[in-house]
């Protein structure tokens, strides 16, 4: 196998362990490359290669993690584009975060491909899947182990290209195309502000090099001066693009149009965790001094950290609450995503004030883990129930679907935030930063967790128990071993990740100095932090039981939306934000677009180009009808020709 | 009192300028044409009063020269008018008119 | 350099590929198509053999030969060709496109020796246009190109308009060209100097530089006259109009090559003499700009026909070129020059494409396609990959020299590049991505049923336009190598730092707060 | 008295008299072939004036008749258009009807007219050699007396040539009287002294008027489109290129050879003359849909183009001006005489000459279709064919005189919008012949071998002029060169 052969030469060179990152990144995209151009029709092929393709990038990542471990390395630069005063080339960056991101990415990778083989099995287009796929994980690896702004960008957009290319995997459906237009537009408008925000970087600081960065930024805190605030919110708004925070979210309950291996790994696990990861990535932005334009003065007080926490505890508060009434349990995921996602940000943004944002990337890798899960659950729902995507035509999988009902329960347990699962720790430590940084955004990160208990419980509650509402839930079966395998994989990490001493691991990469709080993992939070501990269990036990005495009785159709009413509808409807885009936006630019276009029609065209050549026109007639043919008239002319010649000579 | 020089370019000028108005206001194309003739005889007229009070011959030797070639004009162009009058039965300026704009 | 190593080989071949043309009889169809193609080939040939040959980071001319051609009086006309950083890269896409373009005209049944002719009489016009260093030799090989395009929009071109499409490109180009030409014969009569040669005005004008009031009304005539050419805003309606009429080959040429000569021109003689006059005009241009970056990209996303929305988004991606020339930056310059050898790439690859699509559906309005994606999964691929790179979209040469432009020209225009970045991500995305979703996405229409896709010889041309672009975009230090050194001659009077020491970065680290983007 | 330098005159003369006769013997079906004999012999009188055996310079009839570069120069001019000439004619000879061999010798007449005019170094030779131009062209004109047209055309040009002349012949009444002499070396002498005397002036204006109605320039410019459209093909041809190049060369040797500085003091009336000339021209030709009137109105404007030359000499005392009206005349030739002679070959196969009859002629015949888009292209100015450098040229030397008066920017930008507008009237031509409307008949039209010779050589000679126009200069300069010097080097300032 020539990929095992490739990992055999990086070691023997022996010469610099860390251009094992190269290697990583290149194998997903000479995979993709090979498949597209030499395999398209062999599907078991293409298929073999891509994932081992992942599986070897993990072995490596792997090898690196336990080699490396946190020690920040560089592997050689490529000079992209070497024009004088711009120092825009292509390095690898290998520290604590990025090591522990290359395994998050390769790790779901690898499963949701193995899951794929299974789930894809009767597509037409199967290698073109994969070669999309293995793209993808190409452009994610590229945002992971960038080590400069203009890399980051580049694989931003990437990332934004391949989410494209697989939300439209489906280009016969028209609501799939609309999905992936939509998705990448959105983006775009999020890379428009990361454009703006590189460019003040660099002009101010001079450098894009990450690391050289933060040395300046250290050395020097008010080196951005004023512009600090604008470029920290400018750069955050690439990442609101990428990781759908309001107002730019309306692209991820759409991507839902995709496949669902799709939703996992991309809008579950590793695209939309991008942006976070990259808050993290440059966080020394958030702790210089902040500072505001004269034109934005009236911001001199807040700081962009603030107005991110914001952003986040909002987009958090407001997904969990239109989850409540969604059907399609696609979109209760994709809402969920939005709304941990939510929090996540806004962990980053309380982080800035403690100067530790590693909560937020420590519920990144744990969300990864099960919200992978659950999507691939879902998955293997949906592929068991005939492509029935609507939970109140379910019911009473659980003895149908064992092995899928339990790993799915272990998810959302997780999610919920019980004690032995990994979920429970990452959000009690993003509770305890709330609760030191900002008591109010401890009330909303309580009250997510209820929320977010209430729906998926609803979901487990409408569609495991009670009897089978529609003939396709009613003779459904478990699918078959390379779908369930991956689910009880992914179950191992929701559980053990807790044992495992990443929190420490984090926060020791961005205070080196501060003592990582050791001592045994299983009951820290307890003994820690207890106030925030029991809030979040106890959020958590209520918004169970408040599921249960709606939801137990296994009802035909859901009891609280005639209770709620016009907000069940406004919930339903995702409180039209939708509709208000489609209202306003985008009539706006067709407005404007009508107007260019009469100007440049009518005005430019028109008036202009033919108006001069009708006038010419017209004197060329006019001028012409001095040749009246008549002899009288051309000797008088001439007479009087010469007269003027005369005069006009001996003026 | 004896006519100098002035008084007879002054009678050819005024020659010359009758010739135009005939040409430029007559209908008929053969008084066109002696029009023509006329303004050709005016420019003789001033070259000769110009040979004789500057007493250098050259002035009358290039009358002559003119007049050969008004002759050769006159020849040429009168028999142009026939042929014309013997198409179109008409020697009127106004009938003239086909080539125009 | 040896005789053999100069550019005329690259100029001669279309030639004499034409007057081989000539002497076969016309009816020998597949005999004509065979020579074209042979003659572009070589001509492609020859044109990546001297750009492999090019020594980058080398200033000064290479590849140079000179045959003095006219003298009259005072006035020394010489055929003086040469290459150095800013016409190597065009040359070199010269001869790609040109090829690209014999290559797609497998369609055309009418009077096959006559359209090969002019092909060939086209690229070599424009390879004689970036060939040239004298300024008469430069206008004469431009003009050379300029019957043939009337010809062959008005004989097999499209639509009903296309006899008033050809005169308004001829009329309008032919109005900018000879401005730029009175502008030139202007500047050679104020410098006094004997030749219209670039590197003689150049070493005239370094010793005695022209005195500003005469820069102030020479300058203006030779800019907005090659500006003209480009389709600067208020005088750029005669260009989609022109490339939705013409054929595949002549939109390529013209949108992709032709369209380059007028901002070499500008970057070869207008900034670089008359640096008073370009510091003075050059913000004018910038704000014009803005028209193509805006309005031009607006039009674009209300167009129905594929080859108006391709015409008009070149527009916008022409006022990215401006914005580079205007910010008077090394970075920015070299950001220009990429962005041309580009966007050369670019619309000769989406016109091509357009090109095919219509002979396969005989339409271009793209509502009434949809989903041919399944039936042609090649060519779906190449025009996503096409109109992706439209869009700027990194792995693409466009991204790298859009990104150039915006990084060079932020500090003097800020402003500008807050509207460029918006026009050529954002409102670019809408209008490319629109026509992906009307062409290739959604469900399939009967009435394409039957429609095929691209075969082995016909996909060469996508193939090697393809290629190049993914080149120069995964690796665009190709390119910027070879063009800085004549990109820091350009704007040499406008570096801050002294021309005579060595050309320092112009943006090392700026000492305390730069000025504040945006007052 | 040395006889020697008139051979070519009395050899041409000669020639011309030998047709009369010899059109005795031969048989009316062999008129064609009279025809070619003629052409032949013209080309060999060709050889004679280009080749070694060209007259040496001197001057004969006391400093009346002067052979030098300059007149070298427009003899062999004349020479290759009466020859282009006799060749149309011989293709246009079913149009002719009767008299085909008067038509040859009335050519050759017209052309020793103008050989005596290129040697014109004295106001008596200058109107003898005009009228006899003029008055050969008179039957030449309404030499198809059938049709109306023809004879209207002649009519016209009888009224108002002989107009013109009497005008002329009055100048040089009055310039005779003042000056005392008609010799062009004495005049320049007496230039400066005269320069304050009106009727001097005067008498120089009205010469000017008469050599402008030759050169069709505004205000003189009535007659041209009419008659173009009237006379038949060959005949317009020669009108446009013999008597048009006829004036240019007197005016040339009068107005910038003899008498810099009454040019120099005219300076303003020269710029509005020309700028007239080429918006005219260019202007009226826009909505024309007759093929040879168009011909008409852009051989206005072309005269107007040439006067940029003699604008350029009013300013400065550089050749810059002259130069570039031989260069652009040069060329000038080639072109006109192309397309006239695919206009006389189409004359027997299309009806009317309506552009609009052009249409499909790419089908009906692809070398007079390469022939007529060749000379277009040059009338137009476009490279690679020889108008494009005359331009150029004309251009360089009145920008080079251009900087402190704003009146010659004024001049180049009407020069500029003129070659705009005529590219609209000319590229209508292209138009209609690559893609007009659909014509009724498509028959392919036969090209006779004389027609198919002359447009070849035509095409080259627009190709190398176009493309290596060296030579061509090398020859002007030398022309104008050998100009100045009679001049007797009169010190020249440039009127301001």
């Amino acid at each position: 196998m020539e990929h095992a052969a490739a990992a055999q030469h990086a070691v023997e060179s022996g010469s610099r362990l860390q251009d094992l990152a190269w290697a990583i990144l290149v194998l997903p995209l000479v995979m993709a490359f090979s498949t597209a151009v030499l395999t398209p029709r062999n599907r078991m092929l293409s298929a073999a290669l891509n994932t081992s393709g992942v599986v070897v990038s993990f072995l490596l990542s792997f090898t690196l993690f336990c080699v490396f471990g946190g020690q920040a390395v560089d592997a050689t630069p490529f000079h992209w584009l070497p024009v004088a005063g711009l120092d825009a080339n292509i390095g690898l960056h290998l520290d604590a975060l990025s090591t522990l991101m290359l395994l998050v990415v390769t790790g779901v990778a690898s499963l949701v491909m193995i899951y794929s083989t299974g789930y894809m099995h009767d597509d037409r287009s199967y290698s073109r899947f994969f070669s999309t796929l293995s793209l993808f994980v190409f452009s994610m690896l590229g945002i992971v182990l960038a080590d400069n702004l203009l890399m980051l960008f580049v694989f931003w957009e990437l990332v934004g290209v391949s989410s494209y290319l697989l939300i439209g995997f489906w280009y016969e459906k028209p609501s799939a195309g609309d999905a992936s237009k939509k998705a990448f537009l959105t983006n775009r408008i999020g890379d428009f502000g990361f454009m703006l925000g590189i460019l003040v970087v660099w002009s101010l600081a001079g450098t894009l090099d990450i690391a050289a960065l933060k040395d300046k930024l250290v050395a020097n805190p008010a080196l951005l001066g004023p512009w600090a605030g604008l470029a920290g919110l400018l750069i955050f708004m690439g990442a609101m693009g990428k990781s759908a925070q309001f107002p730019l979210h309306v692209w991820l309950p759409d991507a839902m149009e995709g496949p669902t291996p799709v939703s996992a790994l991309i809008h579950a696990a590793t695209m939309v965790a991008a942006g976070v990861y990259m808050l993290c990535r440059v966080f020394f932005l958030y702790t210089a001094a902040p500072g505001w334009p004269a034109a934005l003065g009236f911001l001199d007080g807040v700081s962009a950290a603030s107005i991110i926490t914001c952003i986040g505890g909002f987009t958090a508060l407001f997904a969990a609450v239109v989850a409540v009434q969604q059907d399609d349990i696609k979109r209760i995921l994709a809402y969920s995503t939005l709304s941990q996602l939510g929090l996540m940000v806004m962990a980053v943004g309380l982080g800035a004030r403690t100067g530790d944002p590693s909560a937020s990337m420590y519920h990144l890798v744990t969300h990864a883990g099960f919200k992978a899960m659950l999507f691939l659950g879902a998955g293997s729902v949906i592929h068991a129930c005939h492509h029935e995507q609507d939970i109140w035509k379910m019911g009473g999988l659980r003895t149908k679907m064992p092995r899928t009902f339990w790993t799915f329960l272990i998810g959302t347990a997780a999610l919920a935030g019980l004690p032995p699962l990994s979920g429970f720790y990452s959000k009690d430590e993003i509770l305890a930063v709330a609760l030191e940084a900002n008591p109010i955004f401890f009330g909303v990160g309580v009250l997510v967790t209820v929320l977010t208990t209430f729906y998926m419980s609803r979901l487990v509650l409408v569609a495991f128990f009670g009897r089978a509402r529609g003939e396709g839930a009613g003779h459904a079966h478990e699918s078959p071993a390379s779908m369930t395998v991956p689910l009880l994989v992914l179950a191992v990490p929701s559980v053990a990740i807790a044992w495992l001493p990443i929190g420490g691991f984090l926060s020791h990469h961005f205070q080196p100095g501060h003592a990582a709080h050791g001592g045994d993992i299983l009951f820290g939070p307890f003994n820690h932090n207890p106030i925030a501990a029991f809030f979040g269990l106890g959020a958590a036990i209520f918004g169970f039981s408040l599921a249960y005495s709606l939801y137990g009785k296994a009802p035909a159709s859901d009891p609280l939306s005639p209770r709620l009413g016009l907000l069940s509808q406004a919930m339903r409807n995702r409180f039209y934000i939708d509709e208000i885009y489609d209202g306003i936006v985008v009539p706006l630019h067709n407005l404007l677009s009508q107007v260019a276009d009469a100007i440049d029609r009518w005005l430019i065209a028109g008036l202009a180009v033919r108006g001069l050549a009708g006038a010419v026109e017209i004197a060329g007639r006019a001028l012409r009808l001095v040749q009246t043919g008549s002899i009288q008239t051309y000797a008088f002319l001439l007479t009087a020709g010469v007269l003027l010649i005369v005069l006009l000579a001996l003026k | 009192m004896i006519p100098g020089l002035h008084h007879y370019l002054i009678v050819s000028a005024l020659l010359f300028s009758l010739g135009l108005l005939g040409v430029v206001a007559r209908r008929n194309l053969f008084v066109v044409y002696m029009g023509l003739e006329l303004m050709l005889n005016a420019a003789n007229l001033a070259l000769v009063a110009f040979s004789r009070f500057h007493n250098n011959l050259n002035g009358q030797v290039m009358v002559f020269f003119i007049i050969t070639v008004a002759a050769a004009e006159v020849a040429v162009g009168l028999a142009l008018l026939v042929a014309l009058y013997r198409k179109r039965q008409t020697a009127h300026v106004e009938d003239l008119t086909t080539l125009k704009l | 350099m040896t005789a053999m190593d100069s550019l005329t080989p690259v100029l001669l071949t279309p030639v004499v590929t034409a007057v081989l043309l000539l002497l076969i009889p016309g009816n020998l169809r597949v005999v004509l198509r065979s020579v074209a193609i042979l003659g572009s080939a070589l001509t492609a040939w020859t044109a990546i053999g001297l750009f492999a040959r090019f020594q980058p980071g080398q200033v000064g001319l290479q590849f140079e030969s000179l045959v003095p051609w006219v003298t009259v009086g005072p006035l020394k006309l010489a055929y003086h060709v040469g290459a150095d950083g800013l016409n190597i890269g065009l040359i070199l896409v010269t001869g790609l496109v040109g090829l690209a373009a014999v290559l797609v005209s497998w369609n055309i049944e009418r009077h096959v020796k006559l359209f090969y002719v002019l092909l060939m009489l086209i690229i070599a016009g424009a390879m004689g246009a970036f060939a040239s260093l004298d300024l008469v030799l430069f206008y004469f090989f431009n003009e050379l190109a300029l019957v043939p395009t009337f010809i062959m929009i008005g004989v097999w071109g499209r639509g009903e308009d296309r006899n008033w499409a050809a005169f308004k490109i001829t009329l309008y180009l032919t109005l900018g060209a000879l401005t730029a030409l009175v502008g030139l014969v202007a500047l050679h009569g104020a410098a006094g100097a004997d030749s219209l040669d670039v590197t003689v005005l150049q070493r005239h004008l370094a010793a005695h530089p022209l005195p500003a009031a005469a820069q102030l009304w020479i300058f203006p005539l030779v800019v907005f006259g090659f500006a003209v050419l480009v389709g600067l805003f208020p005088f750029h309606s005669w260009a989609p109009i022109g490339y939705a009429a013409a054929p595949t080959a002549t939109a390529m040429m013209h949108a992709g090559i032709l369209k380059k000569a007028g901002l070499y021109a500008i970057l070869r003689v207008a900034v670089p003499l008359m640096p008073e006059g370009a510091s003075r005009w050059l913000p004018l241009v910038a704000v014009l700009a803005i028209g193509n970056l805006l309005h031009c990209a607006w039009v674009a996303l209300r167009q129905k026909d594929m080859n108006l929305l391709i015409g008009n988004s070149s527009l916008a991606h022409m006022g990215f070129a401006f914005l580079g020339i205007a910010s008077l930056t090394v970075i920015g310059v070299t950001g220009t020059v990429l962005l041309m050898v580009a966007h050369a790439l670019l619309a000769g690859l989406s016109f091509a494409l357009s090109g095919y699509l219509e002979t396969q559906t005989g339409t271009l309005d793209m509502t009434r396609m949809g989903g041919l994606l399944r039936r042609m999964p090649f060519y779906g691929t190449a025009l996503v990959m096409g109109f992706m790179a439209g869009c700027g979209l990194p792995g693409f040469a466009n991204f790298a020299g859009e990104a150039t432009i915006l990084f060079g020209s932020w500090k003097s225009l800020p402003w500008l590049v807050v509207i460029a970045a918006w026009s050529g991500l954002v409102i670019g995305a809408v209008a490319m991505l629109r026509a992906l979703r009307a062409v290739l996405q959604g469900p399939e229409r009967p009435e394409f049923a039957r429609v095929a896709d691209a075969g082995h010889w016909r996909r060469l041309p996508f193939v090697v336009l393809l290629a190049a672009m993914v080149l120069f975009g995964v690796a665009p230090g190709i390119l910027t190598s070879r063009i800085e050194p004549a990109a820091k001659v350009v704007v040499a009077a406008h570096l801050p730092s002294p021309p005579a020491a060595a050309a320092a970065p112009a943006s090392a680290q700026p000492a305390g707060t730069p000025a504040q983007p945006g007052h | 008295m040395n006889y020697s330098l008139i051979t070519l005159e009395f050899l041409a003369a000669l020639l011309g008299l030998a047709v009369l006769v010899a059109d005795l013997w031969v048989p009316s079906t062999a008129r064609r072939a009279l025809g070619l004999g003629l052409a032949a012999a013209l080309s060999c009188l060709l050889a004679l004036a280009v080749g070694s055996l060209a007259p040496q310079s001197g001057s004969a009839f006391s400093g009346m008749f002067v052979v030098d570069d300059l007149a070298r120069y427009f003899k062999g001019f004349f020479l290759f258009a009466g020859l282009a000439v006799v060749l149309m004619a011989v293709e246009f000879a079913p149009k002719f009807g009767a008299g085909l061999s008067e038509f040859f010798s009335l050519t050759v007449f017209a052309m020793v007219g103008m050989l005596c005019a290129a040697s014109a170094n004295d106001l008596a030779l200058l109107f003898v050699s005009l009228e006899l131009v003029t008055v050969t062209f008179y039957v030449l004109n309404s030499f198809q007396r059938t049709r109306l047209a023809s004879l209207e055309a002649g009519v016209k040009y009888l009224i108002l040539g002989g107009v013109s002349s009497a005008f002329m012949v009055f100048g040089i009444a009055l310039v005779f009287g003042m000056a005392n002499s008609t010799n062009f070396a004495v005049l320049a002498a007496k230039q400066k002294e005269l320069a304050g005397s009106a009727v001097f002036l005067v008498g120089l204006l009205l010469i000017l008027v008469g050599l402008g109605f030759k050169i069709a320039a505004v205000p003189l410019q009535m007659w041209a489109p009419d008659v173009y459209q009237g006379s038949p093909a060959p005949a317009t041809a020669f009108l446009a290129i013999g008597s048009k190049a006829a004036g240019f060369v007197l005016l040339i040797r009068l107005f910038i050879g003899a008498l810099p500085q009454v040019t120099a003091e005219w300076h303003r009336l020269f710029v509005v003359m020309s700028a007239a000339t080429i918006l005219y021209g260019s202007l009226c030709a826009i909505p024309q849909r007759n093929l040879k009137r168009l011909m008409g109105y852009s051989s206005i404007a072309n005269a107007g183009y040439l006067l940029l030359g003699l604008v350029a000499a009013s300013y400065t005392a550089t050749s810059a001006g002259p130069t570039a009206m031989l260069v652009y005349l040069g060329g000038y030739a080639f072109t006109v005489l192309a397309a006239f002679a695919v206009i006389s070959a189409l004359a027997n196969h299309v009806d009317g000459d309506d552009i609009s009859a052009l249409s499909g002629l790419g089908q009906r015949s692809p070398v007079l279709a390469a022939g007529l888009t060749a000379a277009i292209v040059s009338l137009a100015g476009i490279p690679p064919m020889a108008g494009f450098f005359g331009k150029v040229l004309l251009i360089q030397g009145v920008l080079a005189a251009a900087p402190g008066h704003p009146e010659l920017y004024a001049l180049i930008a009407v020069a500029v919008v003129g070659v705009v507008l005529s590219l609209y009237y000319y590229f209508g031509v292209i138009r209609a012949i690559y893609w007009g409307g659909q014509s009724a008949n498509l028959s392919t039209i036969p090209v006779a071998l004389p027609t198919r010779l002359l447009l070849g050589s035509c095409v080259v000679g627009m190709l190398v002029l176009g493309v290596f126009p060296q030579g061509l200069v090398k020859l002007a300069d030398q022309a104008v060169a050998g100009l100045s010097h009679p001049a007797a080097a009169a010190p020249v300032k440039a009127a301001h």
